[in-house]
């Protein structure tokens, strides 16, 4: 199977990273990966309220991400979705390894991610956007987190899967990277793939994992060196 | 959940306050003047129709979908339109995620009087089968950024949406979302300009600060022909049937402004 | 179109106030405007649980409208409604501006309205009724608050619509309104209507206030001369 | 939301206890004596039958809506009645708006199995088409005043507002509610009685203040032919067999009395 | 009508009643009332929080009752039912005579029942394991509860319905007892039958009642003489 | 609701860090090595297949329920399965009655996932009449006892639960649920195998103690053909390619021997 839009099996879609794209926010991003966009906005860190949700040894970071209604085809129906709450909790584990949470106790920091337009690749796409946004926002990181998704089609590997592609891969397996620290911290896959293959689509995810790195510190560096 | 606290919000009160009682605003805007509005259409991919609207710092995404639904069994031979709003937590740390809150609701709820009473869409062309089938319109309000006055950009992003929307092609029970075949049959472009009331002063799309103390909001909707199509008073304070009267004229005047921006 | 019930185009539906119907209530009232009637009922003000619902600067004033589910045609299904939800809060912002609500801060007053039965004009019979009840359980009040809508059918205005007529008007518009200051609390409409019939119908309204006005009073003079 | 502080309900209770150990209640009445009991048919113009019933300060109405639906996949061919309960918070600052609570969970399922089991309604009349479409009665319980002994209240309402329902007319497909064609098939008049225990005495028709020191009520129901179609025992405390028999042969008496204020 | 299994009128389902049966319970058991299977764990008594549900006067005592989805031959939905919300209050209200809340105000005890399995008689099995778990975990009781219903069927008082028996039956009455003081916690009854037959019917359930309570008894034996 | 206050949790942490700093566990365990594992069959009555899976003292029921319903949109001629799971509260005082949480739904999820995507079910053969009628597989987990590692018992026992399943009887539009035809169309049994990492070691099986100490779970899961189907990581720890290598490895070992407990 030939790609779409001519893209070879390990290259990325076109990728746009941008910082401070709300205003309100403490920091934000927008992250797009070929047709799909998402926008992450950070809150915080505050004082958390309700007391109840506070932690006595490191601080609340809450996550929540969400789809827009016109983000699809098919409309998606606002409110939970068993998918979403799934999203929200891998999300989070991939981003807490790059944060000094034990800092500061008894604060939360608000992460939330809106999906605007959806091609496969929301939730790489989601914490691509939240990274920057934790990073924008002047939160003290240890790296940022990088995330891209591989799989398998006609017998060759295709880093960041898009569309139809997802359709037939025969694994679909996201990751999420520390590249200072050689670190993953988002790991899923399903599928039907030998375990040889599966060391190849982690060495592919990681180098587009790479290349995303640096899209991410430039959008960080353009902000902030324009102001 | 994440919060600031309210430093220097009584202060902030007393200056806007002082300001008004002289006709000043503290973005040194004249009392009917807009802040800068920009309107984008057709942004985003999956959607049969869409616009971007930023007033100020207000930014609004709305994306029309279309699909196919029964009608309401009072209107067998009408199209289905349903305005939603969320306040996604993005634009706002006021914001939560969860059910619609009341504003969202009001918003979501303004908007949709706005267009579907004045007779904006015409419903009777998106019958497909009386009775049975009917097409079904999604209008949905995306708040990206907080900073005053949703309600104009809302309805302005909503019309420029609805005003370049395309119908998916229909071919026996199946919408190819693919092929677009014609437009909307959308009649009128209203407009929806917001008052806000500082201390005794009227001043048009207030901002975030000055929606924190204003006490009372009028929003009026016009149609292309200049009839009022919506009125909502938000908000605890009073107003006098004078004040009606002179906002309403101002709003006219302002009206024909914004309209030119939907094309 | 001639007015159901040989009604003229500025007179108002047959109306029973009636003060004090809820025994367990600290005040309470029942207002029929023709086949509409609302019941409402106010509890407080009283210190408010749980707290942190309480006001720093001042009362909370909590405002429930529910239809009951026989009171329209087609049953009504019990739970929140995005159309309740709107009227609860059009509803609070109407009867605020008559209550001297800074002057207790940390308690609250809860205002509970049923509609027992629905043929236009629901909301401004909540209204009416609630105000009554205010003052039924004692609460100071700048005012009263009274409220009724108004249309335009072939070419005529029409005071407190009813049934059908809602159907045909050109614009539904109601108002609430406090006489004694002739402050409106309360403005909506929709329809279609040039800018100079705006006036003439708000003119309309006030004038059907003032009737209702009179109304409240003497339901109120009733229930406490009485006794 | 909006609650009394409980001052002097210690007190209240020791006094009540005081009273029962002699036999006597708060309000004068004799051990079996109900307080005086209205019942108005009727009374709603959008319902397709209706009833108020008042006893003493309780005020209860049951509006019922008659529709079409499908029938139960166990039971094809028979009608579908579904009693509901709201405890309004108009009723009492102890009733919240929100999802029914389990008291009004179990009124509701009390008066809905007291009407139900006993065959009250004739549902195999209700079918109009086997397996697809029957008549669907709705028996929405309504409580306007809560003064103690909803549960009487409730199920003597219903029983009341059923008896004097009649039908829409059924054209084609649609109902017209505007004209009614026959009465609803309703066969038996079941009455409920309902008992509360304080200290060692059994009182019938418990007002508020009985029911908040109450330990145990046991309500029971009657049909026309004195058979027992429903028994509910409430609260914590516990009951022998010697005191179930005695209200039974008590309930069937009072039951007698209450079904002539149906008509 | 012939009982199932060749049964007696008034004879008991085989019962089976094991105490101890969830590890990380504070107390636990599993009845067995022919094919009809509950578990109940209990948790406490412990600090109740949050605190707001506290009671000044009294342990709080929750109970759930909940039906797992393969319960039955039509799957049960998850998720809260009025028919549950009923089931958990009589339940609250059947167990609580047995105990001393009063000694211990401001905890909590939790009492979980699981429906694995139903062939009519849920409630009544899930009030046995109830009370054999609340004993299990050492809390001091009055007596223990237990619970059986009883139907006529073709003039024939039946003990413990069972499957079909409950679809022919002139009347389905549940009871619970405390045998130790002829006490009788829970009671609910429709269907249509003459007073006279109430009273048989009950004297018929209070036998059930006492065998039962000898196999809760063993069972508790068992599980503690044996550690 | 109810729980215990957590006493020595941080004497408990320093303690398994020490023991795993020397490869050594809190229960004498390898650190490859299992607990117990019992798995039994056709365990529930009204179920279609169900299968009890003790894995130490945790302890998991899977029921399979087989119904009629419509194919989705997209894929019409395949049956549906959908996974549920439900932390009762009987298992753990962390778990509360209400909807499902972020934890129960990972873990459903995840099975569902692992029996999905790797073509377990042979969809196609449970379709009855393309874009109408198809089987509709329902697979709900039930944990009776919380006590670590839920994942591997809960995978172990569905896979069981569905390799026993037989489909009942369809009778023109009836199921007949008293008369079982034959086997549910199952291929594989993928086998899913779960570590956790304390410190720098990783120990298989977790019990309870080590996953409230752990910073990082990762479960892969296999088919027949050793391929892998699944892969979960949980925790906020992070991974190295190598540990990834490593875990997968080990895991291919310890699968075929559980795959053996299937029967």
């Amino acid at each position: 199977m030939k790609r779409l839009n001519g893209r070879k099996p390990g290259e990325l879609r076109p990728v746009v990273v941008k910082a401070g794209v709300i205003e309100q926010a403490d920091g934000s991003a927008l992250v797009s990966m070929g047709k799909t966009t998402a926008v992450a906005a950070v809150y915080g860190p505050a004082i958390l309220h309700p007391r109840r949700l506070q932690l006595s040894d490191r601080t609340f970071l809450k996550t929540v991400y969400a789809m827009a209604p016109f983000s699809t085809t098919e409309r998606v129906r606002p409110g939970r979705s068993r998918r979403g709450t799934e999203i929200c909790m891998v999300t989070r584990h991939a981003l807490e390894p790059a944060l000094f949470l034990e800092e500061n106790p008894k604060a939360g920091i608000g992460v939330y991610i809106d999906i605007l337009q959806a091609d496969s690749g929301t939730r790489t796409a989601g914490i691509n956007a939240a990274s920057v946004a934790l990073a924008d926002a002047g939160i003290s990181m240890r790296d940022l987190v990088t995330s891209v998704a591989v799989g398998k089609v006609d017998g060759e590997y295709f880093l960041d899967l898009e569309g139809e592609e997802e359709d037939v891969t025969k694994c679909d397996l996201p990751i999420a990277y520390m590249p200072r620290g050689k670190k993953i911290t988002l790991l899923q896959m399903d599928g039907d793939m030998p375990a040889k293959d599966i060391k190849e689509l982690l060495n592919l995810a990681v180098k587009g994992c790479e290349i995303l790195y640096e899209k991410q510190k430039q959008a960080l560096k353009e902000r902030w060196l324009v102001k | 959940m994440v919060g600031k606290v309210g430093d220097g919000v009584i202060l902030q009160k007393q200056y806007l306050l002082n300001l008004a009682s002289k006709g000043e605003r503290i973005d040194k805007r004249k009392p009917d003047e807009y802040r800068k509005i920009v309107v984008e259409k057709d942004v985003l991919g999956k959607a049969e129709g869409s616009a971007r609207v930023k007033i100020g710092e207000t930014e609004v995404i709305v994306g029309v979908k279309i699909d196919i639904g029964e009608p309401y069994p009072d209107k067998p031979d009408d199209g289905v339109m349903i305005v939603g709003a969320e306040f996604s937590p993005v634009a706002s740390p006021r914001f939560e995620a969860g059910p619609p809150d009341e504003n969202a609701i009001e918003l979501a709820r303004v908007v949709d009087r706005g267009i579907r009473e004045s007779g904006v869409i015409d419903t009777k062309k998106l019958c497909i089968k009386k009775g049975e089938r009917v097409w079904l319109v999604n209008v949905d309000i995306h708040i990206l950024n907080h900073s005053g006055n949703l309600m104009d950009a809302a309805a302005l992003a909503a019309v420029t949406a609805l005003w370049n929307s395309k119908m998916p092609e229909l071919k026996g029970d199946k919408l190819n979302y693919e092929k677009k075949t014609k437009k909307l049959p959308v009649k009128f472009k209203p407009i929806t300009i917001t008052f806000a009331r500082i201390g005794e002063s009227l001043f048009t799309d207030p901002n975030l600060d000055e929606e924190n103390v204003m006490d009372m909001r009028l929003s009026v909707a016009f149609k292309d022909d200049d009839n009022v199509c919506a009125l909502q008073k938000g908000g605890i304070g009073t107003l006098s049937l004078e004040e009606i009267e002179k906002m309403i004229e101002t709003a006219i005047k302002k009206s024909k402004e914004m309209r030119k921006l939907i094309a």
